[in-house]
């Protein structure tokens, strides 16, 4: 299945895209499409920078037990700097 | 009387964005206007760039109205965020609260920036003369999960 | 960056009073708008009076913006209280606060209107379809000579 | 000596007057000055009423002992109700 992938400002800057389609297992957790992203772009850092990132599942803040479908839409950002 | 929440490139007009929300049944409207700070932590800005999850960040900010309009005594509440390139002293976020007193009016415009920073997902890059930096919200407080 | 403290017989532009007090160490601008609510306890009024002892009112501004300087870790002040014959709607009173953090231009700008309220000698009258009534504050909050 | 005496509002409606100047002896002490004006003006109210009326001069609030000089101005009014 696709899911929709997108990145933000810092996330954004550092795997050098802002959207991709990504092709995930049927049933697959948020938690695992998470690593699965870190393992496929690096630069994202260290796992500590990695743990201090949150992920939206169809615009919702995220636990990491979601579980996708076709078509959803995850975002990878950092700790929100708005205001 | 209508809330509502906006993402916009185009400056804001902080007054006229307080009016919009006045409804009779009210006596005073408290609104807070955040703009860029020449210097942070002692380094001089050029410029900020504000870049959102635009749909959700007008989801979050519908569901922060919401609970704020449940919460306090209040009629009604306006926030609205600049995005894109802003000049030292440009408007970055109003937050206009009116009630039928002072008090509650108060309590929830400082609710709904505490909150606004810590769960809407809009990011500030600083621009510097050397450089330019992400700038990362604080995570001990931003934990949104825990709010919703 | 200067405070001021004015009172005026014409309509306020609440966002222009509250641009006139941004200097470039801040960061927050908290804003008071008081304006005239149609019920009072359920009474309509058709529209209220102000008057003040002008000289006396900007004096007594003028200590409260010193002493909120010196209690609040802030920059400006302006406060503009309107007079004569208002409206349902209009704008009675603006505060004001700049300051580089939100969190002290919040408290100052609510300890300002709570101590104007208390100390500034203006008065409101209001008219009613079937009379008028000067307001009196209330005696138990207004003991000035205990604050100066 | 003259004093300058001044009403506002519900003191200014009660009294038909906003201003009059007061001939008061020399070294007269504020508080007497009041206890004389609302001799004057039965129309300012009850004793209790009077409790509550506030009184400055110079435009300072006062307390009721300051000594008065020619050519002082005192003002008598209500609580203040302005916001």
């Amino acid at each position: 299945m696709r899911i929709k992938v997108l990145f933000f400002g810092a996330t954004a800057a550092e795997t050098g895209t802002r959207e991709l389609s990504w092709d995930a297992e049927e049933g697959m957790m948020s938690i695992d499409l998470k690593n699965a992203i870190f393992a496929e772009y690096p630069t994202l850092g260290s796992k500590d920078r990695q743990n201090a990132l949150h992920m939206s599942v169809n615009r919702e803040y995220a636990s990491g037990d979601e579980i996708l479908s076709e078509g959803d839409e995850v975002a990878l950002f950092t700790a929100v700097s708005g205001g | 009387m209508e809330s509502f929440c906006e993402l916009t490139d185009c400056e804001i007009d902080v007054g006229k964005t307080a009016r919009r929300i006045v409804p009779e049944s009210c006596g005073a409207t408290v609104t807070l206007d955040g703009y860029v700070r020449r210097f942070t932590k002692g380094r001089e800005s050029l410029h900020l760039f504000y870049e959102a999850y635009d749909e959700m960040a007008l989801a979050e900010m519908d569901k922060l109205v919401k609970t704020a309009l449940e919460r306090f005594d209040i009629r009604a509440v306006g926030i609205v965020h600049r995005l894109g390139k802003l000049e030292i002293g440009e408007t970055s976020v109003v937050i206009s609260v009116a009630a039928p007193h002072r008090r509650a009016a108060f309590e929830a415009c400082e609710w709904l920036i505490v909150e606004l920073k810590r769960t809407v997902p809009i990011w500030k890059k600083e621009v510097y003369a050397d450089g330019e930096v992400w700038v990362e919200g604080d995570p001990s407080v931003s934990e949104p999960s825990g709010s919703h």
